[in-house]
């Protein structure tokens, strides 16, 4: 058994794991040591197989080879139910929790230990006990379908906890959380860890690792190439372990030089899927070559913005003119006709086909023109050249044009989709989380591409949570609260405080 | 008035009592993610391996065991195909029906006894017969509910036992889990092979048993064809209870009684055409289904289960 | 030890070919199984079947009677599960398809050129068919109405509108009051080729080939793709998921309702019994064991009209009940679908000391 | 039995064959159990000069004539087609094969070697409506469970309804359409449906025993159908109108195998023996079996038939007038209800 210099013994130990999909060697004789009370922090590029690896450790997927010892001994982990068992529990990429029932019922999905019939009261006020302690703010009774990211991943917590987990395994829990939120997360993390408990804690956030972890293990192409503490470490050496060069954490810009307004929303009102209003009056203006950060805590309006925007949601009030024209409730297509081009939120449930190949993903903006549809008749050989265009230019890493889109790691995915729309864009390019979930790499790629955009005269409406990013590459900052703006700075005179407290819901005015 | 109330609803009730258990048969099954659309043929194996039974053994018990037994050979099947091997439901359920149509046809003119030309068809054998409850039974209207047969009583029980079990339960829990998010239960350590073929029997347990009363109890006897496409009106039913097994009955009720109301108008001699009457039912049940479902948009309820038909498979996505 | 099923890199070639024959060849087996358990040679069985469905010129016309309606069915309940839209009301679709036919065929020979008799009778098939479809999918598009239901339950109504007809208002007045109608003029009848097959043959297999284009070649098909694999993310796309899925489903209803439009036009030249037998679920099983391909269509129709008619030899030749043909059809199919898997998974065999894998 | 040997004893002498193609399972205890009971009277009576086989559940209308031809294909002598749908396919099908018999139960079209036939059941329908006048009480009523509004179901209700009438003349027959030949079921609930609305007995004019089980249950007594009901159900059935079709199967193969066999159009009664009451139930008083023997017997020699006038329509008008007898044709086409009757024909 080995030890860490302080003396203490591994609580996890992975000893040669390896694991074959196929065509893939998703992990190639990786070892891993958790030490209780410690934080582990996971790195790799999309597809370096940190997720395979923690699956493996959660029992949903089983090693081709290698053992896995607990406090020591070995363990058979078969079945998530054998992890729980040990006390690994595990926040998964994409969230485990059944979108129609209540926040209660999830907790309690598939405990054994649980009175055959259910008391969802006790449940409910066990939960509220456990959001009391660690401070997490749950409604036990809450729906998932209706509740935001945020609230969701703090559901996923929940569980764990709920379930006595010891060992926490979080497969980039922050991605989707603003800074408030990973802030939280990260309090909890630090609670539960000073406790007694330990976690392993996968990001693509270098700041995260440096902040919260005991240990960084770096994963690249299934094999562990790098073991250090992170005392030792910086972001820097990081990245360059991870992809094996140097990264640029701040893009550079040029100034920006505003065209004509592409982009004018007149006291916009709109509705959200549950009947309460959504937005409240949005008014704000966005120029050619000119990027609006809208930043804001997911769930304040957000989506809606871009969804009426891009024709997929209706407005209740107000005017929408994008190059003079008044645009306000056409359809999607009118709007993708006019130049407009949509990264959607969720990239997976809106962004793509999963079933359709990366090719056809791909010239699912252009199909409808020339060359690639003559005379009504779609000419495959030309989507696939125009394919393998864009996959080459935007370094997608694809088995082959062909292959469904499905199978692309969430990084390529999201190339994929930047492909074809920046492909598409002629006037205006609405993102939304544009870098979420990505690897270091991926997301400098991600956000260079928008001020290419950008420089190449278009406008670009960039939602994100991340203020770094926001105000990395934004030249104006609209900060969004309960469907108001509540006030639009200049990126470079902006500050993190001020920003906060607007996202908090103070207008610009009172708070300056 | 009264009496055509409680005559409706008695006949409502006794033709309703072998839709409602298919329906929560497959209300169940349907809840796990399994589609089965060998209704039909389970039903009508049910029907036959029963009255076979309560003929050649006089007990009606052991028929209904049997009849269980059939329907957990065939689900079995299914179960068998469309989960561990992931073929299609849509078709797998289809050749059930196909079978068990068939091969229930086939032992009707095989299991009888040779005086009788080997035939099952025009033997009368024990059958379950209405117990009258002592003063509920003299209720006006509503005493109809209560002269019925045991079947029918029990019938009473699985409707709320059925919707305790979904919605009270730990084990309805899991199971409501594994039909909408294969994916999620899994992770939660549910096994969701397990639910799946569990409940897939069970349903078709349920089935064949609704397919034993029409055998032992509403037509007693057996004949070829004895379900006439009820199979396929309960896959109706399951989607107009919205999955729901206390609704299961207002599908079976309505259906049931708009055909009774219609045959009770022509008995009166009215002018109004017969085969105009006789669509009523599929009408109606399409018109109220259109109704229910505009009520429930407006209440953002769920419909059918997210995963309903669709092979799971550990790690795909 | 355990089995486990491992997904293949990609569809081995040799799967594909060998799969479908291995497991019809266990389809064989087990169904000889039962039939020698009810004393009944399998081989000659086999035997009779086959001879009656594909043994001679004549045998095997009549086989394609059976598989035109099928074709043109399958191909319809195809491109609606395409969509996820679980159209199986394609029987009443061939119904009301052959009820329009009907109509113009017996009313309207009067008033059009000859010529234009049968193109109408078979034009207002279609018709008849989409619009049929057009109710469960408007009712699904904008009152979110299941289309399982609807489309089933209008199954019976349009049986029961036929018969109301043939029995009824369309009853052939010289026909001593039996029911059907009166035979259709000549000029509504679609020519025969051989036998009984007749030219809706050509016009299925033109139209399978067709509509595989229109599927992978064209825009609406690229719509209809997106659509059904996630409907979402193709309204983001800027596609009308619900002018789509109407426009998909009436054309869905019009094949099934040309399949009604030539069996009455080309081979009962009337209207009566006869002509609601099952053809719409059959292209259900169709539909998928061609797994929603046009063109795999056309011949699984085939093979199962032969299915169908040479069960019927199960009992005219063997002696065995008629509902022994269908049981056949019901076992040839299962060994059919547990093979399926083979194509896409192998069997893994794991044991605990060596973890790998044999195949 | 019979149909292992269609099979097996295709090699052997110069037998005459025979195939019936049935619309549902000889087992159905109603329309083909009957035609099947005449086919294994061929086989008993011309023994080793015929072989017999048949094909179950044929569904009406094209499918039929693939199987028509067939059995003519394969050499059959004399093809059965027992159910009207099978017209047409089998005109086809005659004009193909000059050298076979065809015969088709209940059409009307012919040809050189295709015959047609069929029974007065009107006759029997007639008598077993006496008994049922007799077992009410004046004024009540009767329930009819009908399939299809056909002239021969119509033929039925009206025959049925004027002997009821004759001895109970202000009884009524209450008529419920289930548009179905056989869906036990169905046919169940329609006689529920009658049973509740106070009709005192139960008739009918499908393919199953359910209308009479449903009477049973409810203490009441019935009148079948097609075959001798009462066997199945039980003294409950007070006499069932019964096909019996041997007699004629037996001559007409007789005369294809002497090759005296011309094309006709047989419509027997109860003179023939193709239409026959069945045994009474007990229940059925001497009195009642004697006025029923008188009116056969008047059939029998006749002396009168059930549609000589007069006879009233639904509405009260003469069709029939007093002294008129009407004709075959006009019986075959009968699409009008008669006085007595509650229902109409929807049309
Ligand atoms: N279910 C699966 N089937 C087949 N191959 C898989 C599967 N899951 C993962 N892989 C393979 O394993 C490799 C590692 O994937 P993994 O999901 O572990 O990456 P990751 O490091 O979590 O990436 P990301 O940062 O994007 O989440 C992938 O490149 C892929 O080829
Ligand atoms: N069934 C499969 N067959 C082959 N490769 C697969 C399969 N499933 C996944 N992969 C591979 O797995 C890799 C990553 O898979 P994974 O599902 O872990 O992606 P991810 O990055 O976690 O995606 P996301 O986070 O967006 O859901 C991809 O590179 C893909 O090639
Ligand atoms: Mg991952
Ligand atoms: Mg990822």
């Amino acid at each position: 058994m080995k030890d860490d210099q302080n003396g203490k013994s591994p609580i996890v130990e992975m000893i040669g794991i390896t694991k074959q999909f196929p065509g893939v060697l998703a992990n190639d004789n990786v070892d891993l040591e958790l030490f209780p009370g410690e934080v582990l922090a996971l790195l790799g590029e999309n597809g370096a197989g940190k997720s395979t690896l923690m699956n493996i450790l959660a029992g949903l997927y089983r090693a081709d080879k290698g053992k896995i010892l607990i406090k020591g001994e070995e363990a058979e982990i078969d079945s998530p139910k054998d992890a729980m068992k040990y006390g690994i529990g595990m926040v998964h990429q994409n969230f485990k929790l059944v979108p129609t029932m209540s926040v209660a019922e999830n907790v309690v999905l598939g405990l054994d230990s649980e009175n055959f019939v259910l008391d969802l009261q006790k449940v409910s006020s066990r939960i509220k006990e456990i959001s009391h302690h660690y401070n997490l703010k749950v409604d036990p009774n809450s729906i998932i379908w209706q509740m935001s990211v945020g609230e969701q991943q703090r559901v996923e917590i929940l569980k764990l906890i709920y379930r006595g987990a010891e060992v926490l395994i979080l497969d980039e829990p922050t991605a989707v959380l603003t800074p408030q939120e990973s802030g939280e997360l990260n309090r909890i993390v630090k609670q539960m860890t000073g406790e007694g408990k330990s976690a392993i804690f996968i990001t693509h956030k270098m700041d995260e690792v440096m902040e919260f972890s005991d240990w960084v293990r770096v994963l690249q192409k299934g094999k562990l190439v790098s073991v250090v503490k992170t005392e030792d470490t910086s972001p820097k050496e990081l990245s360059r372990m991870m992809v094996g060069r140097d990264v640029l954490f701040r893009v550079e810009k040029k100034k920006a030089t505003p065209g004509e307004v592409i982009l004018e929303l007149e006291n916009v009102k709109a509705m959200n899927d549950k009947g309460l209003e959504a937005l409240k009056g949005i008014s704000f203006s966005l120029r050619r070559g000119e990027i609006l950060g809208i930043a804001g805590v997911a769930g304040n309006g957000q989506r809606e913005l871009t969804e009426v925007i891009t024709g997929l949601h209706k407005v209740t009030e107000g005017r929408i003119i994008i190059d003079g024209k008044d645009m306000t409730n056409k359809s999607p297509l009118d709007l993708i006709k006019s130049g407009v081009s949509h990264i959607p939120s969720d990239r997976v449930a809106m962004g793509i086909v999963g079933d359709m190949s990366v090719a056809n993903n791909l010239a699912m903006k252009e199909y409808r023109k020339a060359p690639l549809t003559q005379h009504g008749i779609l000419n495959p050989g030309r989507i696939l050249e125009m394919a393998k265009k864009m996959i080459s230019s935007f370094m997608i890493s694809t088995p082959a044009p062909y292959t469904s889109v499905k199978f692309l790691s969430g990084g390529n995915i999201q190339k994929t989709i930047l492909a074809r729309e920046i492909g598409a864009c002629s006037t205006l390019l609405i993102a939304a989380y544009p870098a979420r979930g990505l690897d270091v790499g991926a997301t400098e790629s991600v956000r260079k591409e928008m001020i290419a955009e950008r420089d190449g005269g278009k406008g670009v409406l960039l939602v994100s949570e991340d203020l770094d990013e926001l105000m990395s590459v934004s030249d104006r900052i609209a900060v969004m609260n309960e469907g108001r703006i509540m006030g639009i700075v200049d990126s470079a005179e902006a500050d993190i405080e001020s920003l906060g407290l607007m996202m908090a819901g103070v207008p610009m005015e009172e708070g300056k | 008035m009264i009496a055509l109330l409680a005559s409706i609803l008695a006949i409502t009730l006794r033709a309703g009592t072998s839709l409602i258990y298919a329906t929560i048969g497959e209300i169940y099954t349907e809840r796990s993610g399994i589609l089965n659309l060998g209704l039909e043929g389970m039903m009508l194996m049910g029907a036959v391996s029963a009255f076979a039974t309560v003929y050649y053994t006089g007990s009606l018990l052991l028929a209904l065991l049997v009849a269980m037994l059939t329907g957990i050979i065939l689900s079995s099947i299914h179960a068998f195909l469309s989960i561990t091997m992931r073929a299609n439901q849509v078709v797998s359920g289809l050749s059930i029906t196909l079978f068990g149509t068939g091969f229930a046809s086939f032992l009707g003119q095989r299991l009888g006894p040779e005086s009788n030309g080997h035939y099952l068809i025009g033997l009368i054998g024990n059958k379950f017969t209405p117990v009258k409850i002592p003063f509920l039974s003299d209720l006006p209207v509503l005493g109809a509910l209560f002269n019925q047969d045991i079947l029918t009583y029990i019938v009473y029980l699985i409707i709320p036992a059925a919707w305790f079990f979904m919605y009270k339960t730990r084990a309805g829990l899991n199971l409501r889990a594994v039909g909408e998010s294969p994916q999620t239960a899994d992770a939660m350590g549910i096994n969701v092979f397990k639910v799946r073929y569990i409940y897939t029997i069970l349903g078709g347990t349920l089935v064949a048993l609704g397919g034993a009363h029409l055998s032992l109890s509403y037509a007693p006897g057996w004949t070829d064809n004895i379900t006439g496409g009820r199979g396929w009106i309960v896959i109706a039913l399951v989607i107009f209870s919205m999955w729901n097994p206390s609704r299961a009955i207002w599908g079976a009720l309505l259906f049931g009684g708009i055909n009774a109301i219609q045959f009770r108008l022509q008995a009166t001699g009215t002018t109004i055409s017969a085969p105009l009457l006789n669509m009523l039912p599929y009408i109606v049940t399409i018109v109220v289904l259109v109704l229910m479902t505009w009520v429930e948009t407006m209440n953002k309820k769920v419909g059918a289960p997210a995963a309903l038909a669709v092979p799971y498979m550990r790690g795909e996505k | 030890m355990r089995l486990v099923f491992e997904k293949r890199n990609s569809v081995s070639k040799k799967a594909i070919i060998l799969v479908p024959v291995v497991s019809f060849l266990v389809s064989l087996i087990l169904t000889g199984i039962l039939l020698i358990i009810f004393r009944t040679n399998p081989f000659v069985t086999y035997a009779s079947m086959f001879v009656g469905a594909f043994g001679s010129w004549i045998n095997f016309t009549e086989t394609l009677v059976k598989a035109i309606p099928l074709m043109l069915t399958g191909i319809g309940v195809g491109l609606a599960f395409r969509l996820r839209f679980w159209n199986i009301g394609a029987e009443g679709q061939l119904v009301f398809g052959g009820v329009a036919a009907t109509w113009v065929a017996l009313f309207w020979s009067n008033f059009l050129p000859p010529f234009l008799v049968l193109p109408t009778a078979i034009l207002m098939g279609i018709i008849a068919g989409a619009l049929w479809a057009g109710i469960p999918a408007f009712l699904k598009v904008y009152l979110k109405v299941d289309e399982t239901l609807v489309s089933l339950m209008l199954n019976y109504v349009a049986i029961l509108t036929a018969q109301g007809l043939y029995y009824g208002a369309w009853i052939d007045p010289n026909g001593m009051g039996f029911p059907g109608t009166k035979l259709f003029p000549k000029a509504a009848w679609l020519p025969r080729f051989s036998g009984r097959a007749h030219v809706g043959l050509f016009i299925a297999i033109l139209l399978g080939l067709v509509m595989w284009v229109v599927l992978n070649r064209t825009k609406w098909g690229f719509e209809v793709k997106m659509s059904g694999h996630n409907p979402r993310a193709a309204r983001v796309m800027g596609v009308n998921i619900g002018k789509t899925i109407i426009t998909a489903i009436l054309v869905s209803g019009a094949f099934s309702g040309m399949a009604g439009a030539f069996e009455v036009t080309a081979i009962s030249h009337r209207l009566q019994q006869g002509l609601a037998i099952g053809y719409g679920y059959t292209a259900i099983i169709v539909a998928w064991m061609a797994q929603l391909n046009p063109i795999a269509s056309l011949f699984v129709a085939v093979l199962m009209a032969g299915l169908l008619v040479g069960g019927d030899q199960v009992q005219m030749m063997m002696g065995l009940p008629a509902a022994m043909g269908i049981v056949l059809q019901g076992m040839i199919l299962f060994p059919m679908l547990a093979g399926s898997l083979f194509t896409d998974y192998r069997l893994k065999i794991i044991t605990k000391s060596t973890k790998e894998e044999a195949v | 039995g019979a149909k292992e040997q269609g099979a097996a004893a295709s090699g052997g002498a110069e037998k005459f064959k025979v195939a019936f193609i049935y619309i549902g399972l000889p087992g159905d205890l109603g329309w083909t159990f009957e035609q099947d009971q005449g086919r294994k009277m061929i086989e008993e009576q011309l023994g080793d000069k015929v072989e017999t086989t048949f094909v179950e559940n044929v569904p009406e209308g094209p499918d039929a004539s693939r199987i028509i031809r067939q059995y003519a294909q394969k050499g059959y002598n004399m093809i059965f087609a027992t159910s009207f749908g099978y017209m047409d396919p089998m005109v086809e099908v005659a004009a193909e094969f000059p050298n076979v018999y065809f015969e088709h139960c209940s059409g009307y079209k012919t040809a050189d070697n295709m015959a047609t036939y069929f029974g007065r059941m009107y006759q029997a329908r007639y008598l077993s409506g006496l008994v049922a006048g007799k077992a009410i009480g004046q004024g009540e009523s009767i329930g009819y469970v009908a399939a299809f509004p056909i002239p021969e179901v119509v033929r039925g209700i009206n025959a049925f309804t004027i002997g009821v009438r004759k001895v109970n003349p202000t009884a009524t027959v209450k008529v419920v359409w289930t548009n179905t030949w056989y869906d036990p079921v169905k046919e169940r609930e329609a006689a529920v449906a009658l049973l509740d609305s106070g009709v005192k007995l139960i008739a009918q004019h499908q393919d199953t025993t359910e209308p009479q089980k449903a009477a049973q249950e409810r203490g009441l007594v019935s009148v079948g159908y097609d075959s001798d009901m009462g066997k199945f159900v039980g003294d409950s059935v007070l006499v069932s109108p019964k096909w019996h079709w041997g007699s004629y199967f037996v001559k007409t193969v007789q005369d294809a195998i002497n090759g005296t066999w011309k094309t006709h159009s047989y419509w027997g009664g109860l003179k023939d023996g193709v239409v026959q009451l069945s045994d009474f139930s007990p229940k059925v008083s001497q009195e009642v079996k004697d006025l029923v023997g008188a009116e056969q017997k008047k059939i029998i020699d006749g002396s009168w038939d059930v549609f000589w006038g007069p006879v009233k329509g639904q509405d009260g008008k003469v069709v029939v007038a007093d002294g008129s007898k009407m004709a075959d044709g006009d019986m075959l086409g009968m699409n009008f209800l008669v006085e007595g009757v509650v229902g109409s024909l929807g049309n």
